[in-house]
């Protein structure tokens, strides 16, 4: 039966906590209410209060007691509730769980996994609708994902309870429950998927998309468009991982294609955009034919509430489209 | 009734005595006319989201009005208020025309924040109030700010900074009351202890059965007062108010109170029994202000259902004003970044040379 | 007389303290002992306990409270002794400080400076050498300049107190005493300089290095190297300002030049220099006649203490040097 | 000496009873040897230091010795410490082999963190010591986490977490003690106010005279302690270890107590009048457990020659292991980042599949 990107969430949660006892979680509302969205639903009946736990307001200490759990042995999954709010965790995640294995020599670590719920687009405002992996995309020894299918959802989030790093795992508000990207998916504990690899969503051979998160919903369809319109072939990668980067799945499809845009939710200047393009520039240069075309938000420091100015704000398949018609004619 | 102000820590002296004796007949009236008023505001405000009538949230205050009006109904303008997302009455309160606040909700461009900020989220430059960010806690230290530079700056001005239970649990909550008392700044705390953080016990946020015993820790005054009795609040918070003006230090203020709804419109609340909602209900600040005042002979149907139907019709004028009020033109998302001009860095994407 | 960068730093504080009684100063060991690397020593001397405050160990207390005292109508200078520290302050500096104006629809402001020591190659270890720009320039709503000269130092001080947005300033501690880049300053209130464009230091026609901070320095000594071993002319911009960034003047540069160096003493994902690198890809494609090269740290979580590793860490002279001629032979 | 131990807020009761029972001839003496070898190991560091034999910086805490002495000397091995920057020494205190330690001041591959971080900030997996960031406070919230897992496990092992004065002022200090007495989980924060952070009074860091009421706002017992007096340190860390094993929950623990040095050895301390520097020599808790021990005919000057000419010898020892040790090699700049390996990824710049 076909399931959608948050009930793999919860799902593939409730599978590792049925596999292995020393997983449990803890965050704001995630207890006793199942999560403001409802990832966590049913866990806390069927698990208890001892492996759900309901802290304090506090992203500090849901942070912070995961990492010292996670030395202890443990497999804690913890939640962030809007990233918008990550920042009282910034030095537990920054500071504390990507140095800890480095300033230990190897000696200490902290598998943690982090779920953080991020992305405008719903009217979310502000303060509900950020996209900040930049701040963590930037920091060596987290390993942060970004699933934009319902497989990975589920797939990415059990590999990251298995890693032996800490994983922030970026699960988009906007993708939780469209019925559009439902799958089947294999139940149980075989599923895992990889937590390194990019992958190629639709292939193509004159231009090639590089995105993450919900962004891919748009780069697919203005690829399509764009196929329908000029008959040219897009291909579309999905970074899954923002970091390590996967280099080259990236730099295979530009030496195929010439041709490189990239679509990001997060404003333009230092988003994860900015390092693709970097890295081919670098590394790709002479395979390049054309510009490297970044469709971003604008650089203001977040998404207005009213309508109109978050339409002007979220990129879409029209500013997509265009962009890659400009790529095309180049 | 009586006014039940529970001291544990720094004992609120006088209170009854200085308090009481400012409370004349007007004063009481005032309290409550003004309580009776954030409630018709918010009860409204709940419809049109019920309605649609705006998009994105709404954080009602309802069953706590006399925490915010007790607190904030003598303030001055130059006073700073330092709200949370569940203080929009607060806004009224200070003086705030219904006009802007219904924009606010709207996100219209007459909105103070042109569009920008979440409903219920509402400051007012001219009236010193801080626009809010949603990040629990951070408009105590922004507070705290503001309170050192009236300090700096040898004027009585105070802030007055909100929060609820749950803030109680962030580092920042503890980094503006300890800075606050290192520095003996006029600032007052006010911490609605309404027992749940969205669906969060209050018994999971602290161990303490009274918020009011952290300010032991940071050297001032910490009380807790019946956050449903407005007399109560306000002699408290008069106190705490005098306190800072004279140079006496901030106070911590824990109003144990309740909201009668769903953290947000879109919350059904299971997670609290329906017989808490019930009790509480049963100590409707408002309906107690009737019944005191009625004793006193201060209240008649007459006169509430009058102050009703005045006040519906300001509703109604300002809701008006803010559905016919425009919205934002999609460009304008550019607008007010930096003190220079944005629009024409990211629409031509050659830099500009700031005027500045 | 010849000033060295930290007094350049001292006397435009001074300088508009006594220009101006809004002015204050807030920061760990900023009173008494005069900062724990001297930048502010003697202004508690002349200035007295309620204009250079001691604050509590707390960073986000020392920003938050600049955001109010400026919102007041005070124009507060804190201080964040390492910027390896600042993570308390992120939710101040990133969500109210870069957000205040916006979310208020222009209606509030926080005119404040932040002074931030930062960087490495002193032996200071994972927790006292970091460079962490890119958090910062990536929220709009902040002004972030690193001044590299000691006229910046002082200009660019003097200009971000008057400047009506919060700045963050980033101060290079290997600056701070380095004789080789003293001079002479005119004194008093008129030297100011301006806070959005980046400099050309060192003009050249074949190649055009992009840095910024501590690495100016290496990268004038590398192009000088390389002018003398091949003939060629290296073009040194040093950007000054962070963010906003001045595309211009690297754009007109490499427009001239056709090849870029980008050196930046961060490690390599997400420094600064990948927006650098993809504003070029972008804007200045045709101009391009080589790969866009990037010398920089390995991705590692820091800078360890000991030496033989953290030299391997650093961005060099010869590292520069190698990129160069990679570069121009291209 | 008599033991001063001073309850603010909760009464650590019968601590005189329970207590100093257990202490018997052989403990005292084991105190006073262990503080003795404490101050030997550091003055040795700090001389190694002047003569630039290490890179860095040390952070001593000569004349604190009696806190940490008498809070860890009888934890398992299980247990775990949680140490900041000034605790070094509990690293010997808790068996960390002196060749290990010196190799960390030193950064040679044989330090427990092959030579990455700063010298003092040692940890050590083995016996369960956290290996420090320099985030002041940060230990607390990742001890804390450490004491969760010990309640989830059902285990008796308890957290020691060490931290200063000015440790208190951070929001992260905040966290850490709530959500401890909100879980009531087995940890013991000790708190050693030693009345200065860096150049900063701790009258800048908070309002209160002591630090221990702050437990009152977290609800768990708060305890002001002669940290000088190892014997009264060793009565209240006893009590609060028993309390933490057997489910009782957090205690709050302020040790009074001074560092002779300034705040590292690159710092003259001129912040501080030589007259409180001389007052606190006079309070030395080595000389004053000399006394102590001498009165009960437990201490003679030629034990006190041989405790030291050994651990010297072991010192010498450790040092000559440290400067034989080898430094890394630079390339090891990249190992240990993640759990697979990233020198391939960062040197041929093609990416490798981690495996895992
Ligand atoms: C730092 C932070 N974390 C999480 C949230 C999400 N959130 C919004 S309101 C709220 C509960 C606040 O509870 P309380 O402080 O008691 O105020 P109340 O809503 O009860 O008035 C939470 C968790 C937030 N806004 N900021
Ligand atoms: C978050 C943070 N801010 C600033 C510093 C710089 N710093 C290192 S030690 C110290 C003072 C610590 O004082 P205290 O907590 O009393 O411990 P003590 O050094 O006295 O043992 C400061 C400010 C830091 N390490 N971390
Ligand atoms: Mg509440
Ligand atoms: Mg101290």
């Amino acid at each position: 039966m076909s399931v959608s990107y948050i009930e793999a969430i919860t799902t593939g949660l409730a599978e590792e906590m049925r596999r292995d006892d020393r997983v449990f979680l803890i965050g704001e509302d995630v207890g006793v209410m199942g999560g403001v969205f409802g990832a966590t639903k049913g866990l806390f009946e069927e698990f208890g209060a001892e492996r759900v736990i309901d802290s304090p307001l506090a992203e500090g200490v849901i942070v912070s007691s995961a990492i010292g759990a996670s030395m202890a042995g443990l497999r804690p999954v913890a939640e962030i509730q809007f990233a918008d709010f990550i920042t009282p965790a910034m030095d537990a995640i920054t500071q504390q769980a990507a140095k800890l294995r480095y300033r230990s020599g190897g000696s200490q670590t902290c598998p943690l996994t982090l779920r953080v719920c991020y992305g405008g687009g719903t009217g979310g405002g502000l303060y509900h609708s950020q996209t900040n992996t930049t701040w963590f995309a930037h920091e060596p020894g987290l390993i942060v994902v970004a699933p934009a299918t319902v497989a990975d959802a589920k797939g990415m989030l059990k590999a990251g309870i298995r890693q032996d790093d800490p994983v922030i795992y970026f699960e988009h508000k906007r993708l939780y429950r469209l019925p559009t990207i439902k799958e089947d998916l294999p139940e149980g504990d075989d599923f895992v998927t990889d937590l390194f690899h990019a992958a190629v969503r639709h292939e193509g051979k004159d231009a090639t998309i590089v995105t993450y998160g919900y962004m891919l919903q748009i780069s697919l369809q203005a690829a399509q468009k764009v196929e329908q319109e000029t008959g040219a072939s897009i291909e579309v990668i999905d970074l899954r991982v923002l970091n390590p980067l996967d280099r080259d799945t990236v730099l295979d499809s530009v030496a195929k294609t010439s041709r490189l845009c990239i679509v990001q939710e997060d404003h333009r200047t230092l988003g994860i955009g900015s390092e693709i393009a970097a890295i081919v520039a670098e590394d790709a240069f002479d395979c390049l034919d054309a510009p490297i075309l970044r469709v971003a938000a604008p650089d203001v420091p977040a998404i207005p509430a009213a309508e109109p100015m978050e339409q002007f704000y979220m990129p879409n398949v029209d500013k997509v489209t265009a962009a890659l018609h400009k790529l095309l004619q180049y | 009734m009586a006014t039940k102000v529970k001291e544990p820590v720094a004992v609120a002296t006088a209170s009854s005595k200085n308090g009481s004796s400012l409370i004349n007949d007007d004063k009481l009236k005032q309290l409550y006319s003004t309580m009776l008023k954030c409630r018709l505001l918010e009860e409204k405000a709940r419809i049109l989201k019920k309605q649609a009538r705006y998009k994105g949230n709404y954080y009602a205050a309802v069953g706590q009005e006399a925490t915010a009006v007790g607190v904030a109904v003598d303030l001055r303008p130059e006073d700073a208020v330092a709200p949370s997302h569940r203080d929009f009455i607060a806004n009224y309160i200070k003086g705030v025309p219904l006009s802007a606040m219904f924009s606010q909700l709207y996100g219209r461009i007459t909105s103070p924040d042109k569009g920008r900020s979440s409903p219920a989220h509402c400051g007012y430059a001219p009236l010193n109030i801080i626009t809010p960010s949603s990040t629990i806690a951070a408009q105590l230290n922004i507070g705290t700010g503001i309170a050192l530079a009236n300090k700096l700056k040898k004027n009585d001005n105070v802030v007055v900074a909100f929060s609820g239970d749950g803030s109680t649990s962030l580092g920042f909550w503890h980094e503006a009351l300890n800075f606050a008392g290192v520095q003996n700044l006029p600032i007052i705390f006010v911490c609605q202890n309404n027992l749940w953080a969205e669906s969060v016990s209050v018994k999971l946020q602290t161990k303490v059965e009274d918020i009011s015993l952290k300010a032991a820790g940071y050297g001032f005054p910490g009380i807790t007062v019946d956050g449903n009795d407005v007399v109560a609040v306000y002699r408290v918070a008069y106190e705490a108010i005098q306190r800072a003006r004279n140079g006496g230090g901030p106070t911590l203020i824990e109003a144990k109170t309740y909201r009668w709804y769903g953290h947000s419109e879109i919350d059904p609340a299971k997670y609290r029994s329906p017989e808490e909602v019930e009790v509480w209900k049963t100590k409707d600040p408002i309906a107690g202000m009737e019944r005191y005042l009625t004793q006193r002979n201060l209240f008649t149907p007459e006169w509430k259902q009058q102050l009703s139907e005045a006040f519906n019709k300001e509703l109604d004028e300002a809701i008006e004003f803010a559905e016919k009020a425009p919205q934002a033109e999609p460009v304008e998302c550019l607008d007010y970044v930096y003190s220079f001009d944005v629009r024409g860095r990211e629409l031509d994407r050659k830099t500009r040379t700031p005027k500045y």
